[in-house]
């Protein structure tokens, strides 16, 4: 009878070793005791897939990254002016082609490495040589870069521009150290106030403030950003004390629980313009008419109370708020249902469904659900089919414009040109504002922003799309916590500002 | 040795049907008439609740088309998250939409998954044990036996939720892809059923008899195997049911279930669950009308089994 | 202390949710060291009563009355659980019926039997082991050592019901109650069992109750004998009295069914119904020629059929009585035909219609862990050849070969090695065409009635399936299912019940119709009768041999009870461990056996005669 | 014995041959692409290209999969092209805090299926054995999410005794791995525990109407200690199975606890690479989870002969 006894020690050998090795399984979080006064630990739901933002778009990697591990020459304040970081001060040639900057001194990299002019050079040349990330179209219109000495960086454009300045505050602007770019994906090597100290993918980034930084000491010494896949999840965490701020609370009709004087809620605003698009290339809506019957058909305020608890701003176009060329034209589109109807009629629809693509994201799911009744009562019969996002809705109705209507939140910054642009999915005939971008872009500051602006106001009243409201930054913390930034006005999400009272 | 069949010799002239003489009467000491005639009454109580349960249930999802408190589309953002009031005996949800209204029309979705779910896995995976319970009686047959089962092993291993996710992706999130994952995943358990049930009645006498009097596999297979495994059929469809239709709850939750703004029971219960702490009435009525189809198709599925064999049971082969 | 061992004073026992009881105001007693014999029949309540004495009654029966021990005071009926535990195994132990399943599988012997030691405290904990070993010898275990390491799946059903009886005696009981405990025996083992608890029983000078339905071991092993039917107690008395002046009719109708040995004017067994033209065993070998003849003649004694007619459920009116048979083609009844021709109809000259040569069937072991088990020879090497129209016996205990020859013959297996010919059909060599031929002209009656027939289907479909099977249209075979029925008495309104409805004995008919349905020219009967009760085995061999005269059918009998075989066969086969040992006429067999192995098997049946004569 | 250990790992080996080949096949399935993933909402298709190709994803089929193949054999499961990090330490980090979680959550199914379920036929006559087949037909109903929310609302937001997320390894803390480890453990337990109960009261009951309980009656045992003597140790074996069908299903069943209770286990890794279309990570995962149901399976059959000694040595 010995060989059962056997392959019970087997068995038994197999399942405690599983367990002992499990000891370190996920040996990640440091948690630990957030009261402590130096430390705190911030949840976010979209969780960066890696950490190069080189080769990966989206939101989670710069708002980690940004203005925290990495910076520019210049960043953007809470009004979204343009300040000075890197750069201490720069001057701009009279033919506004050639920006000569002069650098901070004394900065050093994470590694430990000097950081000069010759950092710049490198990181602004790689991004039009060996960036991925579509964002690096920004960097085209630089023609050469000079390092005539260690502190001076000279920077002379193809054609004076604007928006070029404004794009160094975004993550394009980032600098690395010339040898800190070999593993991007897994460690940041960067001038700014905090190093990574521990990277759990897909669950935690431990930031630790480093005591060589250049500039202002951060209160903060040990902070943790969380990500929590689940809304729920992360306000009970708030609630039980295990994390002491909420980034950007996907479910803003939990917020109510929080009115007490224990939290504090801050409904700040975001670049993310939550837009109706609709395919103006091909479909129902290639005719004005029907777009326009769309835009009286919608009553955004409803649809904002409705879908996103009231949180977020109504806005007419695609330029928020703190953008300079911002101006509010939610008087261009009434909500009208009756000449809706009308333009229906005109437009020749008697009811047929239209493809209305709708990302499987909390957002996006609320607005289609209350969007569709309110077409429906107007005789435009939506035909709602949810896809997987990203990937199925990058897929089908991003690359392959393979839809009628969609809802998405756009959340790059100043990002109205390229979505508007003749090739992206909207399909918008932009042979109007084309030259009308390129003399604001030359021009002067003014001519940029009424420039601007008018282009603004051409696409509303052409009723590309709707632009249903501004994503708002719905930021909860514990009543103790102070600096949170209000706006997201950049990608950042600056937490050396971040302090206990 | 294959030992002649040593089963006892003792008289079994079974008296009465009815009569209680458990021991005395029987070949072998399992037979419990008395048992089953007690348990009989207990077993059509329990089909008798759980019938009615489930006419209940269908009841709602077939008023549902023809009329319902409210139009399940509309919204009205003004009655936003009322808790139970006349108006809305059930309250309304985050959109102002009647939650009773939600829950009749929800019943037809909820109904709709766990019937074609258990309809896939139980047409797909009784055949299947069927089949490899045959192999296995054949000596040359063993090796199918073996891989059917393997395969069954496998097909176990791959999560629902991944066949979910694939299918979601290929055809676009829905109730569609959600119920032919869940029910694929099901096919193993009824496989599993399927095969030990078979493999007891083919070692029957009644089947020797049946391949003495020269009846052909397949005829043995309609005739003889299929009622008598019925009732172990039944006990697992009403499982798989139960699963079925949590599993749903459960992609709604990572988005992959029922889409709006198609009601379902799985994904009010996911939505609500949000307000759990401010409206915890969202969650509750769903939830209890998820419980009640449940608890419906056991009672129905073990009722069914009691009636359907009503000395199987004692005289197991 | 009562003097008497065991008191049991009106005990009446009603099923909860039933209103007629199925043990009515039983009383008996038994004095120490006593021996008594409990008879009747399935349904009449003995083992009910040995139950309520140990307290084992199921919870759905209510029990009213007095049960009294020695050893014990108060009423055992109204003691609770645990006070009953305390005297199981210590005052009164019981052994049961079926050894294969009453021990713990996954336990060892040795261990299973400590904790009944161990329970009772008798023995001193340092001393179970060796006291282990001195009960397994003295139930005449083979190596007492290494049995006390195995586990219940690896001894046979005679050593199991060994271990069940040291258990049962470890802690010298006052009292041994025995439920029918050699039934499931093999006739052999069954000998040597009687004489064990025989044995033991005077060597722990207990009494002892032993329930049986088989009147020949009672009269072996009891001094005084209870009969009981249908929950009452119909008589008692010494052995000598009942078995010689039964004054019950039900005794003596028991009796008569019970003799094979005795047959009526027609060559027919005694049932219930023919018994009072038995004239008691036969002692001597006298030619007691029988002239008392009442064909048909039905005087009113008491409606004696182990179906009684007042239960809503039972198959109304299809009587088990042996309805003799008025209508049938074959000569009336006549004159006593001298027993033995009605056997041996006049043997054609031509071919035999079944020839067997030197054929043996081996199974290739195969273990579930691949380990190789050794091979088993079910059948090595056996010739015999049987003509049309006999009636061949096979002998042999579990374990000769005798299913595994049935199956050859019957075309759901194939010979290792050797050839068979069934009519013109080679087995070994046959296509599965050619082998289904074989099976329409040859079909089987198995044993164990409620096994044989499928729970779910009606008889109607039971019985017409081989007909399906043979694609016969829908008309006939209605038309051929209702003559067969008819032709095994049974009433037609029967087709559309369910087998579950049906008594033992008239499952076996059922069987018996679809067998004949497609006319064979050849039965085998795989011990159909040994799972009946007496009385119905008369009535079910009876309609054997009449519808083999009738349809001049060959039949391969195969069975275990040589009694039975000597009735029905003209020829016999005597199969052990895969060989023939002995084969020839009955006749000869029964008279002077030559095989040593034939000896043992004929002397280890029990009859009535020789009980009585020793007795 | 070495027979049989060959045999099993043949069917290992196949079984895992197949099943790579399956998920290969169905990843292939799925529209969208890691690159387009990875350069989201304004990728252009030039950029989408080159990333294409420097993932690899332009080479034809057969050979990605040889290569994946290849790199398995040797226990290495490749490089995630989109995370670009390592996939195997991953996976095992992952695999292990689900495996804590779902055989906790199993045994203490156990722990509460095997008495409620054994009470339950005992007293199957009376009120109490039919209320606790009724809870345990009612326990089935409710979805292990739904019980997670309202647990954690209770203990972990009202009374906070437990927090209510997050891991943390035992060699962090074990007062803190043990704290995190209740609620969801318990949410899990709850649903499993309830379908347990039904088999190990229709086990019990099946094994009270065997012929050796009523022998162990009569050998001086009351009834119930009857059936814990020899009585359990034979339900003992369809319990074995059926929990050993639940271990394998939790595995990746357990997805939506892990997100309540933000737990990185193998169910969240799954979701997570799919979404990100990380077909390496995905087909890696898979097949760790086929080899550790194989595995399950393997000591499920390896348990049953050491309970029962007649499978053991076979017919």
């Amino acid at each position: 009878m010995k060989t059962p006894r056997i392959m019970t020690w087997v068995a038994a050998a197999a399942a405690t070793s599983l367990l002992i090795t499990g000891c370190s399984a996920g040996a990640s979080d440091t948690g630990g005791d957030a009261q402590k006064k130096d430390s705190m630990t911030i949840a976010f739901t979209a969780e960066p897939v890696n950490l190069d933002f080189t080769s990966t778009s989206g939101v989670a990697i710069p708002e980690a990254l940004m203005e925290n591990v990495y910076e520019s020459l210049v960043r953007l304040d809470g009004e979204g002016e343009i300040q000075p970081a890197l750069a201490k001060d720069w001057t701009l040639s009279d033919d506004r082609k050639t920006y000569s900057f002069e650098l901070q001194d004394g900065v050093k990299f994470s590694n430990g490495a000097d950081f000069t002019s010759e950092d710049v050079k490198y990181s602004y040349e790689r991004v039009q040589k060996d960036w991925k990330n579509a964002l690096k179209s920004k960097m085209d219109i630089v023609e050469s870069i000079e390092t005539p000495d260690d502190s001076t960086v000279t920077i002379e454009l193809k054609k004076p521009s604007n928006t070029w300045l404004f794009n160094l505050t975004s993550l394009v602007g980032a600098v690395f150290d010339t040898e800190g770019t070999d593993d991007l994906a897994n460690e940041a090597i960067g001038t700014g106030p905090f190093a990574i100290e521990k990277f759990t993918r897909g669950q935690s980034i431990d930031f630790a403030a480093r005591d060589d930084y250049w500039g202002e000491k951060p209160s903060l010494n040990s902070v943790q950003f969380k990500y929590f896949k689940d809304a729920v999840s992360a306000s009970n965490a708030l609630k039980s004390g295990e994390i002491d701020l909420v980034s950007n609370l996907q479910a803003p009709e939990l917020a109510g629980e929080f009115q007490s004087d224990d939290y504090q809620i801050v409904s700040g605003t975001t670049n993310g313009e939550v837009v109706l698009s609709m395919n103006n290339a091909e479909g129902i809506f290639k005719d004005k008419k029907a777009r326009e019957a769309v835009m009286h058909a919608i009553d955004r305020k409803a649809v904002l109370d409705t879908a996103w608890a009231g949180y977020g701003e109504l806005i007419g176009s695609m330029v928020p708020p703190t953008d300079p060329y911002y101006e509010d034209l939610t008087g261009v589109w009434k909500y009208d249902p009756k000449k809706a109807k009308q333009l229906v009629d005109e437009a020749g629809i008697k009811g047929e469904e239209f493809a209305f693509t709708v990302p499987n994201l909390p957002y996006a799911k609320a607005i289609s659900e209350i969007v569709s009744a309110q077409l429906e009562e107007v005789g435009l019969k939506a035909k709602i089919s949810t896809q997987e996002f990203p990937a199925v809705w990058l897929d089908k109705t991003f690359t392959e414009h393979d839809y009628d209507m969609s809802v998405i939140n756009h959340a790059e910054p100043r990002d109205i040109l390229t979505v508007f642009s003749k090739d992206y999915y909207i399909g918008y005939d932009d042979s109007t504002i084309k030259e009308l971008a390129d003399k604001a872009d030359t021009g002067t500051e003014d001519e940029y922003i009424s420039g601007m602006k008018k282009i603004a106001r051409t696409i509303a009243e052409d009723a590309a799309s709707d632009f249903l409201f501004l994503f708002p930054n719905l930021v909860i913390a514990k009543s103790g916590v102070e600096g949170i930034p209000a706006n997201r006005v950049s990608d950042a999400f600056k937490i050396a500002d971040l302090s206990w009272s | 040795m294959n030992p002649t069949p040593t089963s006892a010799q003792s008289p079994s002239d079974h008296v009465d049907p009815v009569a209680l003489d458990a021991t005395d009467a029987t070949a072998s000491a399992k037979i419990r008439p008395g048992r089953s005639r007690r348990s009989g009454r207990r077993a059509n109580a329990s089909m008798i609740i759980g019938a009615g349960l489930v006419v209940l249930i269908v009841g709602l999802a077939l008023i549902s088309f023809v009329w319902t408190p409210y139009d399940p589309t509309t919204i009205d953002p003004a009655a936003r998250l009322q808790s139970g009031s006349l108006t809305h005996p059930f309250g309304t949800d985050t959109f102002g939409r009647d939650t009773l209204t939600w829950v009749m029309v929800g019943a037809r979705i909820t109904l709709l998954v766990g019937v074609v779910a258990v309809g896939i896995a139980l047409l797909i995976g009784t055949p299947i044990g069927i089949i490899s319970a045959f192999f296995a009686k054949q000596p040359w047959g063993m090796w199918i036996d073996a891989v059917i089962m393997r395969a069954n092993d496998i097909l176990l291993a791959f999560p629902a939720l991944l066949l979910a996710i694939i299918f979601a992706a290929v055809y676009s999130p829905g109730t569609g892809p959600a119920m032919v994952a869940v029910g694929i995943a099901a096919i193993p358990g009824f496989a599993r059923v399927a095969r030990s049930g078979t493999l007891q009645v083919l070692g029957s006498e009644y089947v020797r008899a049946a391949r003495a009097s020269n009846r052909r596999i397949p005829a043995i297979a309609v005739v003889h195997v299929l009622p008598n495994i019925a009732g172990m059929v039944i006990v697992q469809a009403s499982v798989a049911f139960a699963i079925s239709v949590l599993a749903e709850a459960g992609l709604s939750f990572l988005g992959l279930g029922t889409q709006a703004p198609t009601p379902s029971w799985g994904r009010m219960l996911q939505e609500s669950q949000q307000y759990l702490s401010t409206h915890p009435e969202l969650a509750l009525w769903p939830g209890v009308f998820i419980a009640l189809a449940v608890l419906g198709f056991n009672l129905l599925g073990d009722g069914l089994r009691d009636r359907f064999d009503p000395k199987m049971e004692a005289r197991g082969a | 202390m009562p003097e008497n061992l065991l008191e049991v004073r009106d005990l009446t026992i009603t099923p909860a949710g039933a209103d007629a009881p199925v043990l009515h105001d039983v009383s008996l007693s038994l004095a120490p060291g006593e021996r008594v014999g409990l008879i009747g029949e399935s349904g009449s309540g003995k083992s009910l009563t040995a139950q309520s004495v140990m307290g084992l009654l199921p919870e759905e029966l209510h029990a009213r009355g007095q049960v009294h021990l020695q050893g014990h005071s108060g009423n055992l009926l109204e003691a609770n659980e645990k006070t009953l535990a305390g005297l199981r195994s210590d005052i009164v132990s019981m052994v049961f019926q079926e050894p294969m399943s009453a021990l713990n599988p996954l336990m060892r012997i040795g261990d299973q039997i400590a904790e009944v030691l161990r329970l009772h405290g008798k023995a001193p904990r340092g001393q179970i082991p060796t006291r282990v070993l001195e009960l397994l010898r003295d139930v005449h275990m083979p190596d007492p050592d290494s049995d006390r390491f195995a586990y219940p799946h690896q001894l046979s059903g005679g050593q199991r019901q060994r271990v069940m009886l040291a258990i049962a005696l470890a802690n010298s009981p006052r009292l041994l109650i025995c439920d029918e405990p050699t039934t499931a025996l093999d006739v052999t083992v069954q000998k040597h069992m009687l004489d064990l608890i025989a044995e033991r029983v005077s060597a722990v000078e207990a009494g002892l109750l032993f329930i049986t339905h088989d009147l020949a071991v009672v009269a072996g092993v009891c001094d005084r004998v209870i009969v009981m039917y249908r929950g009452r107690i119909v008589e008692s008395g010494s052995v000598d009295e009942i078995f010689t002046a039964p004054k019950h009719e039900y005794t003596r109708g028991l009796l008569a069914s019970s003799d094979l040995e005795a047959t009526d004017d027609r060559g027919r067994l005694f049932t219930l119904k023919t018994a009072l033209a038995y004239s008691g065993p036969q002692i001597g070998e006298a030619e007691a020629s029988v002239d008392v003849r009442e064909p048909g003649d039905l005087r009113d004694e008491p409606q004696i059929s182990t179906r009684p007619d007042h239960t809503g459920m039972s198959v109304a009116g299809s009587t088990d009585e042996d309805s003799v048979r008025t209508t049938s083609a074959r000569d009336g009844a006549g004159a006593a035909s001298v027993r033995d021709d009605h056997r041996t109809p006049s043997v054609r000259e031509s071919a035999p219609l079944i020839e067997v040569s030197d054929v043996t069937r081996i199974f290739r072991g195969r273990g579930l862990f691949g380990r190789r088990r050794s091979d088993v020879t079910a059948l090595g090497g056996i010739d015999f050849s049987v003509a049309a129209g006999a009636r061949l016996g096979i002998v042999g205990e579990s374990g000769s070969g005798k299913s595994t020859l049935l199956n050859i013959l019957s075309g759901l297996d194939r010979p290792t090695t050797g050839h068979v010919r069934v009519g013109d059909i080679r087995v070994e060599a046959a296509s599965s065409q050619a082998l289904r031929r074989l099976r329409e002209n040859l079909q089987i009656v198995f044993q164990d009635p409620f096994a044989s027939l499928d729970p779910r289907m009606r008889i109607a479909d039971i019985v017409a399936e081989p007909l399906i099977a043979a694609g016969v249209d829908k008309d006939e075979r209605a038309a051929r299912v209702e003559e067969m029925i008819a032709a095994v008495d049974l009433d037609q309104d029967s087709l559309r019940r369910y087998p579950h409805q049906f008594s033992g004995g008239q499952r076996q008919r059922i069987s018996i119709a679809r067998a004949l349905v497609t006319r064979p020219q050849i039965l085998v009967a795989d011990e159909p009768v040994s799972a009946l009760d007496v009385s119905v085995r008369a009535q079910v061999l009876n309609l054997l041999t009449d519808l083999v005269d009738e349809y001049a059918l060959t039949l391969l009998f195969v069975s275990h009870d040589l009694g039975v075989v000597k009735h029905l066969c003209s020829e016999v086969i005597v199969m052990r461990a895969g060989q023939i040992v002995e084969s020839g006429a009955t006749e000869d067999i029964y008279a002077n056996p030559q095989d040593e192995y034939t000896r043992r098997l004929i002397a280890a049946t029990p009859s009535l005669a020789e009980a009585l004569t020793a007795g | 014995m070495l027979t049989y250990a060959i045999n099993r790992a043949i069917q290992f080996a196949l079984s895992l041959l197949v099943a790579s080949v399956v998920i290969f096949a169905l990843m292939s399935l799925l529209p969208g692409n890691a690159a387009q993933v990875a350069l989201g909402t304004n990728a252009t298709p030039e950029a989408v290209a080159s990333l294409e190709a420097q993932y690899g994803l332009d080479r034809p089929p057969l050979i990605r999969y040889l290569d994946w193949m290849g790199g398995m054999l040797t226990g290495d499961f490749g490089t995630s092209y989109v995370t670009g990090a390592e996939i195997t330490p991953v996976i095992v980090d992952s695999v292990q805090v689900t495996a804590i979680l779902v055989i906790a959550a199993i045994a203490v199914s156990i722990l509460i299926a095997v008495p409620l379920g054994t009470f339950a036929a005992l007293e199957q006559r009376n009120w109490i054995g039919v209320t606790i087949s009724a809870i345990s037909q009612v326990g089935i109903a409710i979805p292990n999410f739904l019980a997670a929310i309202i647990l954690v609302i209770i203990f972990s937001l009202t009374l906070g005794w437990f927090p209510s997320q997050g891991w943390m390894a035992p060699i962090e803390g074990l007062g803190g791995f043990l704290l995190r480890l209740v609620l969801p453990v318990v949410s899990l337990a709850l649903v499993q525990a309830a379908v347990l109960t039904r088999y190990v009261r229709s086990a019990v009951l099946d094994v009270m109407r065997e012929d050796y309980i009523r022998t162990a009656r009569a050998k001086g045992l009351t009834k119930t200690k009857a059936l814990f003597a020899h009585g359990l140790r034979n339900a003992a074996i369809p319990v074995i199975t059926v929990a050993g069908v639940q271990l394998a299903t939790l595995l990746v069943g357990a997805v939506i606890i892990e997100q309540i209770f933000v737990l990185p286990g193998i169910g969240s890794e799954l979701v997570r690479a799919v979404a990100n279309r990380d077909l390496v990570a995905v087909q890696g995962i898979v097949m760790v989870l086929v080899l550790l149901v194989l595995i399950i399976n393997l000591i499920v059959d390896i348990l049953v002969p050491i309970v029962d000694p007649r499978i053991r040595n076979a017919a």
